[in-house]
C-alpha cells in the first residue's frame, strides 16, 4: 500500500507533529501548554494509526490506542488537576525569550532535516521523512525541558520527546512489538515515579518546581 | 742512588720551607716598616717570637675540646704537605706526584677547614665572626683559584706544578693574554688567602675587622706558634706557587745536580725576596677594605680567572 | 543438543532465574537475619552459576540470548561483585536498622530490588538482542533509582530525582539509537526481530546504510554514556553515589557504569565492523578524556568522602571509554583490564567507606581524620584501595595505566599529553584527600569497626595479584576481546 | 643466572621479611628481628653485587620470571652497572639496618616503619634488577610507595603530611614521565624490554625528548633543580635512618636510572644533551648547597645539601655524555668514573651524617641547630665520626670526597678537546661553579659541626645529651673508616668501576692498582696524579711529629681559663655566633640574588630602651615562581568547575542537549 496520496498524508500527520511542538514552544500558560500537548498526542494517535493502517500491521493500533487513552486524555486531565490543586502559578517562566526559543526551534528542525536527509539518500522517502519530523520532535522536546523553569512544563516536554520516539518507532517497518510495549512501559513507568516523586516533593516544599528544589541545593555546598 | 738524591732534595725541600716562612714574613715586615720609615724589628724577630711563644704555657679555654687542642698540628702538618711540593729550586720532587696544584687547594681547604671549626669551638662571638668571615672568603677565594688552574691546566696540559714548570719555560708558551690576566687573578686570591690588607690586617686587634685574627683569638703558647708558623708557610706556599708557575727559570730538573740546585736555590731566594718586597709595597699603599666589599674583590678575581679560561683561545695561535 | 550443552544453557538460566526467584522470595519474607543471608546465598547461586560458563560448552547464539568470551568477562565479574557486595551490605544494613535509618520494610523492599537489579544487569549482559538489552539496561537503572532514595531524606530524594530525570532523558536517546540502528538493519536483514539480534547485525553490518549507523551511534553513545557517567552527562552520579546506601553505591560504580559501558562496547564493535560509518574512536577519546580531566579537577573541592570517589569513578569511566575510543589490541587490553580492576578497587572502597562513615556517622572528609590509627585495618585498606586506584604498583590498575599511556603514547603522542595531565590531576586530588582522611591527629569516633573486612580485602588482594600476575590463560582471552573489540 | 636468582631471593627475603613485619610489628621483638633480617639478608645482596662488579662473568647473566606484563614477562639482569649500584643500594641497607637496631628502639610508632622498610630496600634492589620497562617502573613507584609510607611514619605532625604528599605527588609525576620516555623508547609495537630497546634505532628527536623527559621523570626523583622541592621536605620527615637511605641510596637509584637509559638503552645522544645535563648539573649544585647554608633543621640541611652532591654527580654524567659523543673515550671514562665514584662516596657519608643527626635527634630531640651546641663533650664518637662526614663531603682531601670530586676536576681539564666551542667554553666555567658548590658545602659544614657540636650547649637538652648506642656508633664508625678508606685508596674503586665505565662509554681510565704507591692516575702521571695514602700518611706523620717534637722540646704545659670575653662578660650560651648569624654573610653575598634576601634592622635611637629587632625575609624563588603557581592554576580551575556541582537539573538537561546538539552537527558537517 504505498501510492502518493499515504504518503502525503503520513508526512501531513508528521510534519503537524512538528508543528505543535512549536506550538507548544509558544505557550507561556500552563493550561495551554497542557491543551497542546494534548493535541501533540491526538496527532501522534492519528499518524499511529494510519502508520498501521499502511503497513498493515494492526499490532500499531494498540500503541495508537495507548497513545490517545494516555497522552491524549489521562495526562493532560491529571495534570490539570494537580495544578489546580496544589496553586501552581498558571506562567511558565521561560528562561530565554520565546522568540529566542522559537528560532531555536527552527534552527533544530533545520539540523535533524539536514542530519536525516543526507542519512538515507536511497531509504524508503516515508521512513526518511518520519525520522527527520521524529527527531526535530524529540529535539524540541528536550529544547522545553532545557528552556522552562517550571516542573510540569518539563515533565510535558519530556512527554513530547516521547511522543517523537513512538513516532520514530512506528515510522521502522516492522519494528517488533517490544519496542512499542517497552515504549508503552516506559511512559507508565515514567509517570508513574515522577507521580510519585512529585508527590513527595509536594509533601515537603509544596510546589513542583524543581528550581525551587535546586535552589536548596544551591546554597548549600558539599 | 737516584732515589737517596730524590729524598734528599724532597728533604732538604721540606726543611727549606719551613725555615724560611718566618724569614719571609720578618722580611715583608721589615720592608712595609721601611716604607712608613719605621725601623721595624729585626727580619729574624718571627723566630724569636715564635721560639718565645713555642716555650709558653698553653692557656685555653675552659669549654674548648680535642679539636681547639689538635687543629694548630693538623693546620700546620697539612700546610706543611702542601708546601713541601711546591717546586721551589727544583722540580721532580719525589712527592710531588702525591698532590697536584687541585690537591694543593685541598690540602689548604683541610686546614682552613680545621682553622674555623677551631674558632668555632670557644663557643664565643669572636670565634664565630671570624669563621664566618673566613668562609665566606674561601668560598670565593677557592673558585677562584681553580679557575687559574684550570686556565693555566688548559694551556699547560698537566696540574702537576713541575710539568708547569718545565712547560712555562719551553719556547711554545710565548707570551699570553690569558697567563697575565691569570696572573693578576692568582695575586689578588693570595693576597684574600692569606689575609693581607686590603681583605685582612694580620696585624690588627680591632675584633670587629679582624677575620684570621678573630678566629685563633683564643690560642696562646705553643697552639699560636703553630698557627703561626702555618700562617707563614701559606705565605711562602702561595709565593712560591706563583713563582713556579709564572717566573719558573732556574728551577731546576731533576737530573741537574747539586751545583745547580745551588743556582737553583739562590735564584729562588731572590724571587722570594722581589715578591716579598713587591707584597709590603702593594700592603703600605692600599688600605683595608669593609668586609662586605670583599666579594666584589675576589669576584673581580673569580671573573679574571674565568677570562683566562676563555682568552686562552685568543692566544693560541701565537 | 549433548548433555552438556543442555547444562550449559541452564547455567544462562540460572543466572537470570536465580536472582528473579530471590526476589520474590524476598519481597514476601520478614526479618532482617534471614533475608540478609538468602540475599547472599541467592547471589553466590549467581555467580557459582556464572562460573560454570568457564567449563561448559557455550549455546549457540539465539534471537535473544548471547554468550561469548567478552560478556562471560563482565557476567562474571558482575555476579562476583554482587556476591561480596551482598556480603558487605549485610553487616552494613544491619548497622542502618540499629541506628533506625532504614526500617524492616524498607529493608524486604531493598533486598528485592537488589536481586532484580542484578537481575537487570545480568540480562544486559547476555541479551543478543538490542531491543532487549535496552530494555535490561533501564530496569536496572530504574531499580537503582528506588534504591538511591530509600533514606527519604530530602538529600537523597532530590539525588535519586535527579537521577531519574536525567537518567529518562538518557533512556531516550538509547532508546532512539537503538531505532535507528534497526533502521539501518532492517534493509538489509529483514524485518522484525532478526534486524535486532547482534549477532546477525555484526555480520551483515557492511551493507547498513553509514550515515544512519553515524546518526544511532551519537545516540547510544549519548544515551547509554549517561549512564557510564561521562561528562558532561555525569550530573546524576555522584549525588546518587553519596546520598544512596553505600552498598548501592559499590555497585552503581563496580557494575552499573559497566553495564552501560558494556552496551557502548556492542555499538562500538558494530559499528568498527562497518567501513564507511565514522569511526567511534574520535568521539570516545574525546568524551572519555573530557570526563578525565573534568573529574580530576572536580575531586579537589569535595566535602563529602562518598560523592568524591564517585567523581573519581567518571574519571576512571574516562580512561576506559578513551581505551576502548583508541583501540587497537594494547590499548582494548588495557582498557578492559583498567575495567576489572576498577570494578573490585572501587568496590573496595566504597566497603571500607561505608564503614567508616557509620563509624564516624557523618561522610563528611573534614570530620574523619588519622582512620589508620583509630581503625588500621580500614584505614590502610583505604589507603591501599586509594593508591591502588590513583595508579601506584602494584596494584592492577597501575599495569593497565602503563599500558594506556605508553601505546596512547606511540600511536597519538599528542593525545597522552591531555591524558597524563589528567592522571596526575587527579592522582594529587586523591592522594590530598587521602593524607587527611587516613592520616593525621585522630577526629571522630573511636569506637571499633563492626566490620566484616573480607570483602574489601579479598578485592584488593585480587587487584594486588593481578598487579604481578596475570595467569596466562586469563591474558590470553582478554588479548582475543581486545582483539574483537578492535 | 645464579647471581640473579640470589639477588632475587634476597627480594623475595626482604619482602617476606616485610610481611612477617606486618604482623609481629606491635610485639618487642619486631625491632631486633626485623631490622637483624634486613641487615643479613642487604649483606647477602651486597656480596652478591660485590662479587658480580668485581668478577664479572663472561656471560651477563640475565632471567625472566612469568610476572607483570603477560606478554612480556618479567625481565631481570645483573650487568655491572647493575651490579655497582646494588653493591651502593645494599650496603646502605645494611648500615641503615645496623643502625636501626639501636635506633629503632626509639621509634614510638614502630609499626608503621617495620613493616616498609624491607619493602623499601626491596623496591630499590628491584629497579636495579628491572630489565624490561614495565618491571623498571612498577619497582620504582613501588619504592616510591614504600618510602612515601615512610615519611608519613611520623603522620601526626603536619608538616610530614604535606612533605609526604608533595613527594607522592612529584614522584609520580617523574614516574609518568619515565612511563611516556620508556613509550617512546619501545616504539609503536611495545616492545618494553630493554633488550629489544637496546637495538632499536631512535631518531634524534625523539632521543631529544627522551632527555628531557628522563630529566624530569629521573632527575626529580634524584633532586634537580628545579624538581628538587619535595626532597628537603621529604627526606628528613622519614626516621633517620630512612632518611640516610631516602638521600643516600634513592637519590642514586635514580641516578641508577638516568644512566640506564641514556648510556645504554638510547645509544648516543646529540652533544647538546651533554651541555644540557651540566648547566643542570651544576646549576642544581650551587642552589642546593646554598639553599643548605641557609638551612638550620639539621636534618633538612642534609638533604639539601644531597642535592649539591646530586648536581655534582650530574656534572660528571653530563661530561661523560660530551666526551662521549666527540668519541672521546678515554675520557668519558673518566667523567663517568668520577660520577659513579661520587655516588658511591655520597652514599657513605650522606648515610654517616645522617645517622649522626639521628643519633643528636634522638638524645636530645632536637634537629633545629640553634638549640645545640658542645655536643662533641657528650657525645664524643658521634662527634668525631660526623666530622668525618663533614670532612669528606666538603671535598677535603684525604676523605673520598675530595677524591672523586678531583676526578670530576680532572674531567673537566679535559673539555679542550671537545669539537664543540660552546662546551669547550662552558665546561670550564662548570668547573667553576663546581668549585664553588665545593667551598659553600665547606662553608655550610663547618657551620653545621661548628654551631651543633661545637661552643657551649644553647639548651638543657643539648647540655643533658648521652652518647648514641652502640649499633648507631657501629654504623657510624664503619662508615667513617669507609669514608677515609676510599679517599686513600681510590685506585681500588676505580679499577672495580672500570667494566662499568667499559660498558657504559666504550672506555676505562687507566689501572690504578699498578700505580706505584697506589696513586691515581687520571691519564697520564706528567698531567696529574693524586695519592690520598700518602697524603694521609704525610699529614699524619708530619702533625704526629711537630705535636712530638713542641711537646717534648718545647712546653707541654697546659691551663684552662675564661674565654675572653671582650670585657663584657657573657651572660649566658644564646650568645654565641649562631647559625643563622654565620650564614649571614654569605646570604649577604649570594642570597640577594638567590634568595631575594632581604635584612631589615630596627635600631632603637640610643636613650630608649626598646629593643633592637632583626627580620630577615627570604624567599624560595623556584618554589614561588614555579609551584604556587601552579597550584593556585589547579585551585582556580577546580574552583571555577567546581559551579558545575551546583547547578540546577534543568541546566544539566542543558548540557546534554548542547552536547547531543554538538555532535549532530559535527556530523552533519562531516561529511
Amino acid at each position: 500500500m504505498q501510492g502518493p496520496v499515504y504518503f502525503d498524508i503520513a508526512h501531513m500527520l508528521a510534519g503537524g507533529l512538528v508543528l505543535v511542538s512549536m506550538m507548544m514552544l509558544y505557550q507561556d500558560r500552563l493550561y495551554a501548554l497542557l491543551n497542546v500537548f494534548a493535541l501533540h498526542s491526538l496527532l501522534l494517535t492519528l499518524s499511529v494509526a494510519w502508520q498501521a493502517f499502511i503497513q498493515g500491521a494492526p499490532h500499531l493500533y494498540v500503541t495508537a490506542a495507548i497513545a490517545l487513552v494516555f497522552k491524549v486524555v489521562v495526562i493532560p486531565v491529571a495534570l490539570h488537576h494537580m495544578i489546580r490543586k496544589l496553586g501552581i502559578h498558571r506562567e511558565i517562566e521561560t528562561v530565554v525569550g520565546i522568540g529566542l526559543t522559537m528560532l531555536a526551534g527552527i534552527g533544530l528542525v533545520a539540523l535533524s532535516i539536514v542530519v536525516m536527509l543526507r542519512v538515507t539518500p536511497e531509504a524508503d522517502p516515508l521512513t526518511r521523512e518520519d525520522l527527520a519530523f521524529a527527531l526535530s520532535v524529540l529535539l524540541l522536546g528536550l529544547l522545553i525541558m532545557v528552556t522552562r523553569r517550571n516542573a510540569v512544563s518539563q515533565v510535558v516536554g519530556f512527554m513530547s520527546l516521547e511522543n517523537g520516539l513512538v513516532l520514530a518507532a512506528t515510522g521502522a517497518k516492522g519494528m517488533p512489538l517490544v519496542v512499542e510495549i517497552s515504549v508503552a512501559f516506559s511512559i507508565l513507568i515514567a509517570f508513574i515515579v515522577i507521580g510519585v516523586f512529585l508527590f513527595r516533593i509536594r509533601e515537603r516544599f509544596d510546589t513542583v518546581d524543581v528550581g525551587a528544589l535546586d535552589d536548596v541545593r544551591g546554597r548549600r555546598r558539599k | 742512588m737516584v732515589l737517596i738524591r730524590d729524598l734528599l732534595v724532597q728533604v732538604v725541600q721540606m726543611a727549606l720551607v719551613v725555615a724560611l716562612a718566618p724569614l719571609l714574613t720578618g722580611f715583608v715586615r721589615k720592608a712595609k716598616a721601611r716604607l712608613l720609615r719605621r725601623r721595624g724589628a729585626s727580619v729574624i724577630q718571627p723566630y724569636r717570637d715564635l721560639s718565645r711563644l713555642l716555650r709558653k704555657e698553653a692557656v685555653v679555654a675552659e669549654n674548648v675540646s680535642w679539636l681547639f687542642r689538635m687543629a694548630p698540628y693538623l693546620i700546620f702538618a697539612a700546610t706543611w704537605v702542601a708546601a713541601a711540593v711546591i717546586p721551589t729550586f727544583a722540580t721532580g720532587l719525589i712527592f710531588s706526584w702525591t698532590v697536584d696544584l687541585i690537591a694543593i687547594i685541598g690540602l689548604l681547604g683541610s686546614a682552613r677547614f680545621f682553622l674555623a671549626l677551631a674558632g668555632m669551638d670557644v663557643g664565643t662571638s669572636f670565634g664565630g665572626i671570624g669563621s664566618s668571615r673566613e668562609m665566606l672568603i674561601a668560598t670565593l677565594a677557592e673558585p677562584a683559584m681553580l679557575l687559574i688552574i684550570f686556565a693555566v691546566a688548559l694551556i699547560a696540559g698537566s696540574t702537576q706544578l713541575s710539568t708547569i714548570a718545565a712547560f712555562m719555560t719551553s719556547p711554545q708558551v710565548g707570551l699570553r693574554v690569558s697567563l697575565a690576566v691569570a696572573l693578576i687573578a692568582i695575586i689578588m686570591v693570595a693576597i684574600a688567602e692569606n689575609a693581607r690588607i686590603p681583605i685582612d690586617n694580620p696585624a690588627t686587634h680591632l675584633e670587629l675587622t679582624m677575620v684570621h685574627e678573630a678566629m685563633v683569638l683564643e690560642y696562646s703558647g705553643r697552639h699560636l706558634a703553630m698557627i703561626e708558623l702555618a700562617a707563614m708557610l701559606k705565605l711562602l706556599l702561595y709565593l712560591s706557587m706563583i713563582v713556579c708557575i709564572f717566573v719558573p727559570w732556574n728551577i731546576k730538573g731533576p737530573e741537574a745536580g747539586y751545583p745547580a740546585y745551588l743556582v737553583g736555590f739562590a735564584s729562588y731566594v731572590v724571587k722570594l725576596a722581589v715578591g716579598g718586597a713587591m707584597l709590603a709595597l702593594f700592603e703600605t699603599a692600599t688600605a683595608k677594605m669593609r668586609v662586605f666589599r670583599v666579594p666584589q674583590f675576589l669576584g673581580a678575581a673569580l671573573m679574571l680567572g674565568l677570562l683566562a679560561t676563555l682568552l686562552r683561545f685568543v692566544s693560541r695561535s701565537l | 543438543m549433548n548433555a552438556s550443552s543442555l547444562f550449559t544453557f541452564d547455567a544462562v538460566a540460572a543466572i537470570l532465574a536465580i536472582p528473579v526467584v530471590a526476589a520474590t522470595l524476598l519481597a514476601l519474607m520478614p526479618g532482617y537475619k534471614v533475608t540478609a543471608r538468602v540475599n547472599v546465598a541467592a547471589s553466590l547461586l549467581t555467580l557459582v552459576a556464572a562460573l560454570c560458563l568457564f567449563v561448559t560448552e557455550r549455546p549457540e547464539p539465539g534471537r535473544y540470548l548471547l554468550v561469548d568470551d567478552l560478556n562471560i568477562v563482565f557476567i562474571v565479574l558482575n555476579t562476583f561483585v554482587g556476591f561480596t557486595t551482598s556480603l558487605f551490605s549485610a553487616s552494613y544494613i544491619a548497622h542502618e536498622l540499629e541506628t533506625g535509618r532504614l526500617t524492616p520494610a524498607n529493608l524486604r523492599f531493598y533486598h528485592a530490588m537488589y536481586q532484580i537489579m542484578m537481575f537487570g544487569m545480568n540480562l544486559a549482559f547476555v541479551s543478543n538482542n538490542i531491543g532487549l538489552m535496552w530494555v535490561a539496561v533501564e530496569l536496572a537503572t530504574l531499580t537503582t533509582v528506588l534504591m538511591v532514595g530509600i533514606y527519604r531524606t530530602h538529600e537523597a530524594l532530590e539525588a535519586a530525582w535527579k537521577y531519574f530525570i536525567l537518567g529518562s532523558v538518557g533512556i531516550a536517546f538509547a532508546l532512539f539509537g537503538t531505532i535507528l540502528v534497526y533502521l539501518a538493519a532492517q534493509p538489509v536483514v529483514g524485518e522484525g526481530y532478526d534486524a535486532m539480534v547482534w549477532t546477525l547485525l555484526v555480520e551483515r553490518v557492511a551493507d547498513f546504510d553509514p550515515a544512519l549507523l553515524n546518526v544511532a551511534f551519537i545516540f547510544l553513545l549519548l544515551g547509554y554514556g549517561t549512564k557510564v557517567g561521562l561528562a558532561p552527562l555525569h550530573a546524576w552520579l555522584p549525588d546518587a553515589h553519596a546520598e544512596g546506601p553505600t552498598p548501592i553505591s559499590a555497585v552503581l560504580s563496580g557494575l552499573l557504569l559497566n553495564v552501560a559501558l558494556y552496551a557502548v562496547l556492542r555499538f562500538k564493535i558494530l559499528l568498527a565492523a562497518s567501513p564507511e560509518a565514522i569511526s567511534p574512536g574520535p568521539l570516545m577519546m574525546t568524551m572519555g578524556l573530557a570526563s578525565l580531566i573534568f573529574a580530576a579537577f572536580m575531586l579537589y573541592r569535595r566535602r563529602d568522602i562518598k560523592r568524591m570517589f564517585a567523581y573519581s569513578s567518571i574519571e576512571h569511566m574516562g580512561i576506559i571509554v578513551f581505551a576502548f575510543g583508541l583501540g587497537g589490541p594494547l590499548a582494548n587490553f588495557a582498557g578492559l583490564l583498567h575495567m576489572v580492576m576498577h570494578s573490585l578497587t572501587k568496590s573496595a572502597i566504597f566497603f571500607a567507606v561505608g564503614h567508616i562513615s557509620q563509624i564516624k556517622g557523618t561522610q563528611r572528609l573534614s570530620a574523619i581524620r588519622g582512620l589508620t590509627e583509630t581503625h588500621p585495618v580500614l584505614g590502610w585498606g583505604l589507603v591501599i584501595g586509594v593508591a591502588a586506584i590513583a595508579g601506584l604498583p602494584p596494584m592492577g590498575v597501575f599495569m593497565s595505566e602503563f599500558l594506556l599511556v605508553s601505546s596512547t603514547f606511540a600511536r597519538q603522542p599528542l593525545l597522552a599529553v591531555p591524558l597524563v595531565f589528567g592522571l596526575l590531576v587527579a592522582f594529587g586530588a586523591l592522594l590530598l584527600r587521602l593524607t587527611g582522611v587516613a592520616f593525621g591527629q585522630p577526629r571522630g569516633s573511636r569506637k571499633p569497626a563492626d566490620a566484616s573486612y573480607l570483602p574489601m580485602y579479598s578485592h584488593l588482594v585480587l587487584v594486588l595479584i593481578a598487579g604481578i600476575y596475570l595467569p596466562p590463560p586469563l591474558v590470553a582471552w582478554f588479548q582475543h576481546i581486545a582483539n574483537l573489540l578492535r | 643466572m645464579t647471581s640473579v636468582l640470589v639477588m632475587l631471593l634476597c627480594v623475595a627475603a626482604l619482602l617476606a621479611t616485610a610481611a612477617l613485619a606486618v604482623f609481629m610489628a606491635r610485639s618487642k621483638q619486631a625491632t631486633p628481628v626485623i631490622y637483624g633480617l634486613s641487615l643479613s639478608i642487604a649483606a647477602v645482596a651486597f656480596a652478591t653485587g660485590l662479587v658480580q662488579l668485581v668478577s664479572p662473568p663472561a656471560e651477563v647473566p640475565i632471567l625472566m620470571l612469568p610476572f607483570s606484563l603477560p606478554w612480556l614477562g618479567a625481565h631481570f639482569r645483573l650487568d655491572p652497572l647493575a651490579a655497582f649500584f646494588l653493591l651502593v643500594v645494599d650496603l646502605g641497607g645494611a648500615f641503615a639496618s645496623l643502625y636501626g637496631l639501636g635506633y629503632g628502639r626509639h621509634e614510638h610508632a614502630p609499626h608503621r616503619v617495620l613493616p616498609f622498610f624491607p619493602a623499601f630496600l626491596a623496591g630499590m634492589n628491584l629497579v636495579i634488577l628491572a630489565d624490561d620497562a614495565f618491571t623498571f617502573l612498577l619497582s620504582w613507584e613501588f619504592m616510591s610507595l614504600a618510602s612515601w609510607a615512610l615519611v608519613m611514619a611520623h603522620h601526626r605532625d603536619a608538616e610530614n603530611r604535606r612533605a609526604g604528599y608533595l613527594y607522592i605527588v612529584m614522584a609520580s609525576f617523574g614516574t609518568l614521565a619515565l612511563l611516556l620516555a620508556f613509550g617512546l623508547l619501545a616504539g609503536p609495537d611495545g616492545a618494553y624490554g630493554f633488550a629489544a630497546m637496546r637495538g632499536m634505532d631512535h631518531t634524534p628527536l625523539a632521543t631529544g625528548l627522551v632527555l628531557v623527559l628522563l630529566l624530569v621523570g629521573a632527575g626529580s626523583k634524584a633532586g634537580l633543580v628545579p624538581l628538587h622541592v619535595w626532597l628537603p621536605l621529604a627526606h628528613p620527615a622519614a626516621p633517620s635512618h630512612v632518611s640516610a637511605l631516602m638521600s643516600g641510596v634513592m637519590t642514586k637509584v635514580a641516578v641508577y636510572g638516568f644512566i640506564r637509559v641514556l648510556f645504554d638503552l638510547v645509544g648516543t645522544p646529540a652533544w647538546w644533551s651533554g651541555l644540557l645535563v651540566l648547566l643542570i648539573g651544576s646549576g642544581t649544585a650551587v642552589l642546593g648547597i646554598l639553599h643548605a647554608l641557609m638551612e638550620r633543621d639539621l636534618k633538612r640541611m642534609l638533604a639539601y645539601s644531597t642535592i649539591e652532591n646530586i648536581g655534582v654527580v650530574f656534572v660528571g654524567l653530563g661530561l661523560a655524555l660530551a666526551f662521549k659523543d666527540a668519541g672521546m673515550e678515554l675520557a668519558a671514562a673518566l667523567a663517568m668514573t668520577a660520577a659513579l665514584f661520587h655516588v658511591l662516596n655520597h652514599s657513605f657519608f650522606k648515610s654517616l651524617l645522617f645517622f649522626g643527626a639521628g643519633a643528636v635527634l634522638t638524645r636530645t630531640g632536637e634537629r633545629d641547630m640553634e638549640k645545640l651546641g658542645g655536643l662533641i663533650h657528650r657525645m664524643p664518637v658521634t662527634a668525631f665520626t660526623f666530622l668525618v662526614g663533614c670532612m669528606a663531603i666538603s671535598a677535603l682531601p684525604p676523605f673520598n670526597g675530595f677524591a672523586s670530586e678531583w676526578l670530576a676536576f680532572q674531567a673537566i681539564l679535559q673539555s679542550p678537546d671537545l669539537p664543540q666551542w660552546a662546551l669547550t667554553i662552558l665546561v670550564p666555567a662548570v668547573g667553576g661553579l663546581l668549585a664553588l658548590s665545593a667551598a659553600l658545602a665547606a662553608a655550610c659544614f663547618v657551620r653545621a659541626f661548628g654551631i651543633a657540636f661545637l661552643g657551649r650547649p644553647r639548651t638543657d637538652p643539648a647540655a643533658n645529651a648521652s652518647e648514641a648506642d652502640r649499633f648507631s656508633l657501629a654504623a657510624m664508625s664503619i662508615l667513617a673508616g669507609l669514608c677515609l678508606l676510599a679517599g686513600i685508596l681510590p685506585g681500588i674503586v676505580i679499577d672495580a668501576l672500570a667494566p662499568v665505565t667499559q660498558l657504559l662509554v666504550g672506555g676505562r681510565m687507566p689501572v690504578q692498582t699498578d700505580m706505584p704507591w697506589l696513586s691515581i692516575v687520571p691519564v697520564t702521571e706528567s698531567r696529574s696524579s693524586y695519592n690520598g695514602l700518602l697524603v694521609f700518611l704525610f699529614i699524619g706523620f708530619s702533625a704526629w711529629l711537630t705535636a712530638g717534637l713542641v711537646h717534648r722540646f718545647a712546653s707541654r704545659a697546659l691551663r684552662r681559663a675564661p674565654a675572653w670575653d671582650c670585657g663584657f662578660p657573657q651572660i649566658d650560651a644564646t650568645m654565641q655566633y649562631s647559625a643563622g648569624s654565620f650564614a649571614q654573610p654569605v646570604r649577604r653575598v649570594f642570597g640577594t640574588l638567590v634568595f631575594r634576601a632581604r635584612e631589615r634592622v630596627d635600631m632603637p635611637p640610643p636613650g630608649t630602651l626598646s629593643p633592637a629587632r632583626f627580620a630577615l625575609e627570604t624567599h624560595d624563588l623556584v618554589w614561588e615562581g614555579l609551584y604556587l603557581p601552579i597550584a593556585g592554576a589547579v585551585g582556580y580551575v577546580a574552583e571555577k568547575l567546581n559551579y558545575l556541582q551546583f547547578l540546577t537539573i534543568r541546566r544539566y538537561l542543558s548540557l546534554v542537549f548542547l552536547a547531543l546538539v554538538l555532535l549532530l552537527l559535527v556530523l552533519a558537517l562531516w561529511s
